[in-house]
């Protein structure tokens, strides 16, 4: 089932003082960052922060400006669509077509990741079920889905690809019980399956569940890092603005 | 040298500046004074016929026309220069080029309208091939120059404007082909100077016009090439702050209590 | 002279635009160098020109 | 190379499936195209000579701005709701999505094409004849301006000024197939004397290049 191709203990995310310029605002400014195979990450912090650029720019999705930044073992100054092709990103556009149905535009982004009619079928046939999705909802058309239904299926659309690396923003915001509870045992699933998950969220009792790492972020840089299995606080490799606040903690 | 330090001036550019003010004064002397007006006088019937002196804007407006197409190329040859090499020195030049050609190639159709009126009598003539491409050619970089004016990563700018300025350009023998083939009738001489009574003297003063005009763009391409040199300059400068304000808002109160619970909604 | 008045607007309007321009550009580039430092003027670097001050 | 076919015939299929769903075109893009020329007939005075003379050209003119329409709605499928960051992480080649959507605005194109010499016949008088000519150059013309229009919409994507801003690229480097396709439909037509097959050459070394660039070009454009 797992579907990686990296020896285990290599470091799927690697950041060194990565800085991502978004026009001219420094959206990531220095930061630090190593995620081993199979982790859990929870980032948290304030609107603005940078998590989500720190997401795009774990895709391949935004060129860093300056620093060194290896993702899957691919540094992405120079190779990124390698990366692309192994990483699911959940953004707060669905990235479904609102005028096909949910299976049509499952299909379609299992087909878009390159596999076959019959490949196609069983996998998003396993994706439909670990999200909880019935036939009647997957006929409808995407703009007849309530937000919960269509994060859903945006998530299922995503599973299909078995990627190595998810990277999720925000994926409970706005659901039902049913939806986080979705969303929950996809990212076990995923871990179980020996891929690493990156989290966005303010909803920190939710993803704590999950018992992950919680690295905070504020002002583009790690200010804190509880390191990894959650327990211990570590040192986070910050500017000198952001160490005597990582010691606090 | 002066030595000033806020100026976008070298010793070369003053140089440069000077001549092209120099040169101008000279070809004004020539095309205005020392040429004679273009006078015919017909074989049988002795009438007296030709351009007159309407032909003194010959100096002013085929060395344009000329610089317009260099430019342009200059800047064709620039974008893929960036695509290739992607440093903003390219791409800095692509777009001194285009906006120095753009320039030329606006006043080539303004003093070519006003040229046309006395010797073609009309403002405009459709269906004339160079007056079709140069005016398509003049749509087209006016359309790269709003797409510079967007605001976005100057990054994606530079490849879009690059891509743009390549279709352009390849776009300019379609548009010559087609119109050569559309109204199969140009009013411009088919060699510029074998229809004029040609003497000496207009031929050298023409191309007086050309090294005087070349040096007039050459001057303004090169300060307009600073310009784009402090712009990107500037912003970079204005990077390293923005990245050191970062850096600063974490000394600030409130991202502590931000940072504290994260829980401040979506 | 024929044609004075085609003549007067031919060469006045293509002068006075490239005028105005050329201005223009002396102008933008002296507002800008205000903002870079003098390190990165760079045809300013050079010999006996050593792009201090400022 | 194979790939990059099935891949665009992927996205091509998509979107002429959004199509079927969705009848922007039939239900917004066609009737303006025959309101251009309703509104042409207006302006020339309703004299059915004049206007089976400039009815080739007012045909093209109708095409031209209704691609935008088309090209537009092309760009804002995948940018509604973040579809475009999902085919970059696709791993497909940027050129198979350019040939794609091109292929899928083309037919769109060609439709419209259809329906607007239906309207030429009906509202102008015009009369076809010769068909092949027609049939052709309407085709070669649909897919110069598919590929160009499919260009630009991609380059024009994600700035906040694309509406205003694809119309003053785009139609300029048109005006070559604008003359050609017009001249050839003057033929096709008999409203003019001209050797429209001549014409035909010119819209095809069009089509070429713009589809050949377009390709090599959306990479560039569409990362990071």
């Amino acid at each position: 089932m797992s579907v990686h191709r990296y020896r285990d203990g290599v470091s799927v995310v690697e950041l060194r003082g990565a800085v991502v310029l978004l026009g001219r605002f420094p959206a990531l400014a220095g930061l630090d960052l190593s995620v081993d195979v199979g982790e859990t990450v929870l980032l948290q912090g304030p609107n603005g922060a940078g998590k989500t650029t720190l997401l795009m720019l774990c895709a391949g999705l935004v060129r860093p400006a300056d620093g060194e930044v290896r993702v899957l073992g691919h540094d992405l100054t120079v190779e990124r669509r390698e990366v692309r092709r192994r990483v699911a990103l959940l953004r707060h556009g669905t990235g479904l077509y609102e005028d096909l149905t949910a299976a049509e535009n499952i299909r379609f982004w299992a087909r878009a990741a390159g596999l076959g009619e019959s490949e196609a079928t069983s996998r998003a046939a396993s994706a439909v079920g670990l999200l909880g999705l019935d036939d009647r909802l997957l006929s409808r058309p995407v703009h007849a889905l309530s937000a919960g239904q269509r994060r859903r299926t945006s998530l299922a659309s995503l599973a299909v690809r078995r990627p190595d690396l998810w990277l999720l923003d925000e994926p409970h915001a706005g659901l039902d019980q049913v939806g986080r509870d979705a969303v929950d045992s996809l990212i076990r699933d995923a871990v179980s399956a020996g891929a690493t998950v990156l989290v966005a969220s303010h909803e920190l009792e939710r993803v704590r569940s999950l018992s992950p790492r919680v690295v905070t972020v504020a002002a583009g840089v790690v200010v804190r890092d509880s390191g990894r299995g959650g327990g211990t606080t570590r040192p986070a490799c910050t500017p000198e603005a952001a160490t005597g606040e990582a010691a606090d903690a | 040298m002066t030595g000033r330090r806020d100026t976008t001036g070298s010793a070369g550019s003053r140089l440069l500046g000077v001549s092209a003010l120099v040169g101008v004064a000279v070809l004004l002397l020539f095309a205005f004074v020392l040429t004679d007006p273009d006078v015919r006088v017909h074989p049988t019937t002795g009438e007296e016929f030709g351009q007159f002196d309407a032909v003194r804007l010959l100096y002013l407006h085929v060395p344009m026309a000329v610089l317009t197409y260099a430019a342009y190329i200059l800047c064709a040859a620039a974008s893929v220069g960036y695509l290739v090499r992607r440093t903003p020195w390219w791409d800095v030049t692509a777009y001194a080029a285009a906006e120095v050609g753009t320039v030329f190639c606006g006043l080539v159709l303004v003093t070519g309208s006003i040229w046309g009126r006395p010797v073609w009598n009309t403002w405009w003539e459709w269906g004339d091939v160079r007056l079709m491409t140069t005016l398509v050619l003049f749509l087209l970089f006016l359309g790269y120059l709003a797409l510079r004016r967007t605001t976005v990563d100057p990054r994606h700018q530079a490849r879009r404007a690059a891509v743009v300025a390549l279709v352009a350009v390849l776009d300019i023998p379609l548009v010559n082909r087609s119109v050569e083939w559309w109204e199969n009738r140009t009013l411009h001489q088919q060699s510029t100077l074998a229809e004029l009574k040609i003497q000496d003297l207009t031929l050298f003063t023409l191309m007086l016009g050309f090294v005087v005009f070349g040096l007039v763009a050459a001057w303004l391409l090169l300060h307009r090439f600073r310009v784009g040199w402090l712009e990107q300059a500037a912003a970079e400068h204005g990077v390293a702050m923005a990245i050191a304000e970062r850096h600063a808002e974490l000394d600030m109160p409130d991202v502590d209590a931000a940072v504290g619970d994260a829980g401040d909604g979506p | 002279m024929t044609h004075l008045a085609y003549l007067v607007a031919g060469w006045g309007i293509a002068l006075v635009v490239l005028g105005v321009y050329g201005f223009g550009l002396l102008r933008r580039g002296r507002r800008l160098t205000g903002q870079v430092p003098a390190g990165q003027r760079r045809w300013l670097t050079s010999p006996g020109d050593d792009g201090r001050g400022g | 190379m194979r790939e990059v076919f099935a891949d665009a015939l992927l996205i091509a299929a998509k979107d002429l499936r959004i199509e079927a769903r969705s009848r922007v075109l039939v239900n917004q893009v066609a009737p303006f195209a025959l309101l251009v020329l309703v509104l042409f007939g207006f302006a020339l005075d309703a004299d059915q000579r004049t206007l089976r003379t400039f009815a080739p050209g007012l045909f093209w003119v109708a095409v031209l701005l209704a691609s935008l329409l088309a090209v537009q709605r092309s760009t804002s499928l995948e940018h509604a709701d973040g579809a475009h960051t999902g085919l970059r992480l696709s791993g497909m080649a940027p050129s198979s999505v350019f040939l794609g959507k091109a292929a899928a605005v083309f037919v769109q194109l060609a439709v419209l094409e259809v329906l607007l010499v239906v309207g030429i016949v009906v509202l102008y008088g015009s009369t076809i004849e010769d068909p092949l000519l027609l049939v052709v150059s309407g085709l070669v013309a649909g897919v110069a301006v598919a590929a160009t229009g499919t260009l630009y919409g991609a380059l024009a994507s994600g700035l906040g000024v694309r509406e205003t801003l694809l119309p003053i690229l785009l139609l300029p480097v048109l005006a070559p197939v604008l003359i050609g396709a017009t001249r050839a439909f003057d033929d096709a037509l008999g409203a003019a004397a001209v050797d429209g097959w001549a014409w035909l050459g010119l819209l095809v070394v069009f089509g070429l290049v713009a589809t050949v660039l377009g390709a090599l070009a959306h990479g560039a454009l569409i990362e990071d």
